[in-house]
């Protein structure tokens, strides 16, 4: 059952003195309405996945892994290799996470990552096949929140991002009995978009992008726009209790298109 | 996946006869179970969809209280019979994921604040399911709120627009959800002319989103009338009873 | 652990009214002891299952679907379809419900309604097989109570039931692979008995038919008992933690074969 | 799953050598566990079943306390090496059904009323099963809670009846309950003379029930015998002693 | 999560009780430091287990039952059958047991004894295997405590170890088409060493053979020591939240050596 | 599983170069995590773990709190990347026991009893791991407890010994750890000269036990140095600038 989140709550004073910066264009910790926080990115960290790479956003640090299996392809795609994303939301990452099975939090997160790769079809899955209908690749995709300083979506987009496109691709021979070997050689992932998300908070009519976790806890609202190298939109979560003008979401639609082009540019073009 | 049939044929027409700003036929009930609160149903497309509300009550456990506003807990579930294969009775990911996101399309049209303390549950049972379930149960939810007393700031109105072989179509059936091009739900609190739902998956270019988002409003405009005269439907007579009886009184 | 049940308290006021009115033969609701409600029931509700059926009875409404796919046979009846029968309380239907994995009370009316299908053999299983020991049709039973208020069994088994005479059996092809495919073509499920169940409560000594959500809460114990189109019993559950005198037994006996004969006659019968 | 052995032969005899009406040896004891408050073991046919009871202790948490009786939380739980294939040690649908109904078949014979707020844990551990293992477990149950000394009404006897090829018969074992075609377990509280487990599958007419019932009456009262033994043999001494102690010191 | 345990408070008078007893040498129960409490042992309890066997240490009681059925082997030893070791703390066994899924205590109970079992190869699982790679015998070893008065490891241990001995393998035959069939005949189940436990615990720089719970309760440490038939170490776990000094483990090793030999020659060798 | 493949060469080197009773390469950091109370990472061979610690704070549930001491709980949890087989997020039996045996090697190096009522939270995370993750999971938890200022006896070192080809051998690797006869987790607090974690498996003659008691002793000992080092590095620049400081203000 979802339920009402209780955010932590800010202190009066601090609060106020978040409204009364942002009535000016500006923000609690300096940055203009509609400035990301510095990233780094960092590739290739665990010698036993396949893919992996680290991100922080501010504060808030992020790990990918991938992991390359040989699996059963879904029976309604036969033909395709299988992604699928999972988050977890790590004790280490904040006082109030808790040990456990994923709740609705890390599953929308892993969802939206999810949705913005499979939709701007990044990863060739067509390429993944094995013996068709009966064996293809399995990619996980396993998001590791390390600190949680607000915008846990784009740090674990660009993440997952860079994981997969460091990702190798594990040779193997099927037997006649259906047996996998790995053959020792890889060749690389076949990824062929690159779907950036950018994050934006809405905080008394001003939008704000990749919010902290002080300015999550005071928006009502937040969406999520993810576009593919083309400029289209190809995922779009709005979260949280709150609401959106329509002009406010084509508003948004704008500032991430120009925002995803920049850290493509930046990260992701080879 | 992609199949080889057409969506769309010569004459515009979709799979189910519908141009591509029509609604399907849909249908809405309210106040039908015994013991919720408020109750309603809605039948659209094959979409059939129960909800109950409960509540205000006092929250329990007390700990989950909010000392300054009612707490709403919603639960989206599908029967096992919904689907075309059976599914397991337990919450999959995409049930626990559209819980949340029907909660927070709901929460901004309740007066909360009216309740602290206190809970208010909202059960939205997919019976048998069709294309744009989640807007159809987050219509019957804001029903059933009302329907159960809660002071709204209006009710939610809610549809999904998508592109099917190229062209922006209203409310997307099953078929046209997993083979068209483009899929976004939404929902949107008429009062305050703002968006409490939006998700999207597929592509879209600038000018189709804009397009669809004009005419989810549009379609939001027509189901937000049915969604009145429903609670007409049901109130009304009650009113009007009431009135004559006053009358009848003087 | 199965632990004592906390009914909901009756008020004084009220309980005191029902146990004069039992005094007289009357009960609360009007009805005479071995009244039963009001029934109604509709077939063929839900298109996506293969069969389902509703039924009120009274303020009490249950909803079942039925759907059958291809599986593999229990390995100590290879020849023989599956039948499964399952239970959600989901909490639309009372305050107390609470959405979770079933619970004792849903598996115990569960495995009721799947006695009374099973020891009548009212579905013939042996006609359910694909391929001996490797592949026969499942058929899934389940029940969704939409409203509780009171003896949720019997309208359970009857809705089971009536979704089980309407459900047809899609025509399958079984490929050298094993693949198996649907032919788009349906047969009619043989159901080949109708069993009914009659449930019975005693308050205070009295046998009252058909119990109420109010009269559970002040009975003791209650009895189904369900028996086949030949009145031979072929299933029984007592229930509630209460006694039955022996004689009382044989007496609910009697109360239930006349009753399921009416029930039978009413809504059964082709 | 019906088989082509002959469940009774020409003789009349049943496939471990008894006549119709003829119980399986049983063996009952009371106060093995150290650590329990009452404990039980039961040995009939291949049935070998462990019991222990806690309490009355306090309620805890607390909420689930009753200010007006006692409440009895009851577990009947299999060895994973107690059956023919082994069994999962996640408690079956089955298990849950049978920890329901025992609880249910020993509440009317205990005085919880004398425990306000209190609890009382009755858990039984079959470590071998045979037929009859949920007729064994009540009656070791019930045992446990008098060696406890929980003021009962009456011990609870129980039998399971059947029919074998036809002919009713007692305490069916484990082939007679898979083969035979029908079986009712039923527990009675003889002081009370009442009936507080009843369950049947297979099919019964209605003549064959009330002879079914009658026999299970019969079987319930030999069997109620020996459970007072098994009481008797565990405290005479002791009360002997104290008798003897009694007259000593006078 | 591992937790702190709360360990059942000692009634002051009972533990000032205990210290003196034990500064001059002796427990609380009467015995010398190094004596264990006396042992029974029973095979062949449960006619339906391939084996079994139950243990009394003192107020301890053990009931051990082997199955043993056909399975798949783990992919990384496909020519061995395969071992696997439960421990069920029913609530029979104290008030303080709860019902519920296998916690801590249970896994690491489950995991001491299996890993003398393993480590001293006391069961020659290269004998296991029926169809390399494809089919090989499981055997499964389940732990019920039935009352727990300290040192649950050593019963175990030793009721674990007497069920092996005594359990009998089935012989099968496999069919063409894989299925399996057990032929009626049985041989004895290859168990080629006889690991015995010994557990030590320190209390106030003392040195416990087999502490029973009081003692327990009273101790900071526990280290248990499993010898193979030639007095090799194949196990060793230290438990609880204290310490040893270097000597004292040493010290450990030669009390495990000395018991566990008694013990082998007293109830395990043929 | 025994392969093929020689351990230890002629020269006596290992698969990975090192002599018997060398250490492999390791990094230990403090302080890294923003959110918690303390942090650190350790890598050695392959194994990359990183450590939080929350607390002292007050226990919650109230009913966990202890009226003598603060109560430690950890969770010692491998990522699904971590290992050569993705491994399912849900704790395995491995993990719930290295959990609990890291657990009690802490808590004797924590002075628990300055914070009576209170909950100390260690999180140890194996984001890669190699022979040896219980060791330097342990090695990292303590400097994460120092770094968030928990007062402890001292810190606490751990290494691996064990037997390969016959020979005792010093921080066995992934390869040494599979293949090997022997394998020795020890934690030492070195303070109290008193060992807080000891498992085994393989094979020892009272020999061999001795010398790798030995020799994990010697190993903690090189250890304990980089730990401390490693909480120098991370204070030592604060100590200094905040004499600087001091000095200047006089």
């Amino acid at each position: 059952m979802s339920i009402t989140s209780q955010a932590e709550p800010l202190a009066k004073i601090r609060s106020k003195q978040m409204m009364e910066l942002l009535a000016s264009g500006k923000r609690i910790d300096g940055r203009d309405l509609l400035a990301q926080r510095e990233i780094t990115l960092e590739r290739g960290i665990i010698e036993k996945a396949e893919g992996s790479a680290s991100v922080t956003l501010g504060n808030t640090r992020v790990l990918v892994g991938v992991k390359i299996e040989a699996g059963e392809p879904y029976p309604d795609t036969p033909n395709q290799g299988v992604l699928t994303v999972n988050a977890e939301f790590v004790p280490l990452a904040h006082e109030f996470f808790e040990p456990g099975p994923p709740n609705e939090n890390s599953i929308e997160l892993a969802r939206i990552v999810d949705r913005g790769i499979r939709e701007s079809k990044a990863v060739d899955l067509e390429k993944l096949v094995l013996t068709p209908g009966r064996l293809v690749y399995v990619v996980f995709v396993d998001i590791y929140i390390l600190n949680h300083d607000g915008n846990l979506v784009d740090a674990s987009e660009y993440a997952a991002l860079a994981a997969l496109q460091q990702a190798k691709l594990p040779k193997v021979e099927v037997g006649e009995d259906g047996e996998v070997k790995r053959t020792g050689e890889f060749e690389k992932l076949p990824v062929v978009d690159t779907p950036i998300s950018v994050t934006v908070a809405e905080i008394d009519g001003k939008l704000l992008v990749d919010p902290n976790l002080e300015e999550e806890n005071m928006a009502q609202a937040k969406v999520t726009m993810t576009l593919t190298k083309d400029n289209k939109l190809c995922a779009v979560q709005k979260s949280g209790a709150g609401t959106f003008a329509f002009n406010q979401i084509l508003e948004c639609f704008k500032i991430a298109r120009e925002k995803s082009s920049e850290i493509r540019r930046k990260f992701f073009e080879e | 996946m992609k199949s080889s049939r057409k969506l769309i044929d010569e004459n515009g027409l979709r799979v189910d006869g519908r141009r591509w700003d029509e609604l399907r036929p849909v249908k809405m009930e309210v106040g039908l179970l015994a013991n919720a609160n408020g109750s309603s149903y809605i039948q659209q497309g094959k979409n059939k969809i129960m909800v109950a509300v409960y509540g205000p009550k006092e929250a329990h456990p007390k700990h989950l209280g909010n000392p300054d506003r009612a707490i709403i807990r919603c639960r989206f579930h599908m029967a096992p019979f919904s689907t075309e294969e059976r599914k397991s009775p337990a919450p999959s990911r995409r049930e626990v994921e559209l819980s949340k996101i029907i909660r927070e399309a709901l929460e901004p049209a309740v007066f909360s604040e009216y309740y602290p303390r206190s809970m208010i549950d909202v059960f939205i049972e997919v019976l048998e399911s069709d294309g744009g379930s989640r807007c159809a149960g987050t219509m019957a939810a804001s029903l059933a709120l009302a329907d159960a007393g809660i002071p709204l700031r209006d009710l939610v109105a809610a549809c999904a627009v998508g592109k099917v072989e190229g062209q922006i179509v209203l409310d997307l059936n099953d078929v046209e959800d997993k083979e068209g091009e483009a899929d976004m739900p939404v929902a949107v609190i008429p009062a305050l002319g703002r968006i409490s739902l939006l998700q999207m998956d597929g592509q879209f270019t600038e000018e189709e989103f804009a397009e669809a988002l004009e005419l989810a409003q549009k379609g939001c405009r027509s189901l937000y009338e049915i969604q009145k005269q429903a609670l007409k439907q049901r109130y009304l007579p009650e009113k009007e009873a009431l009135e004559a009886e006053e009358k009848g009184g003087k």
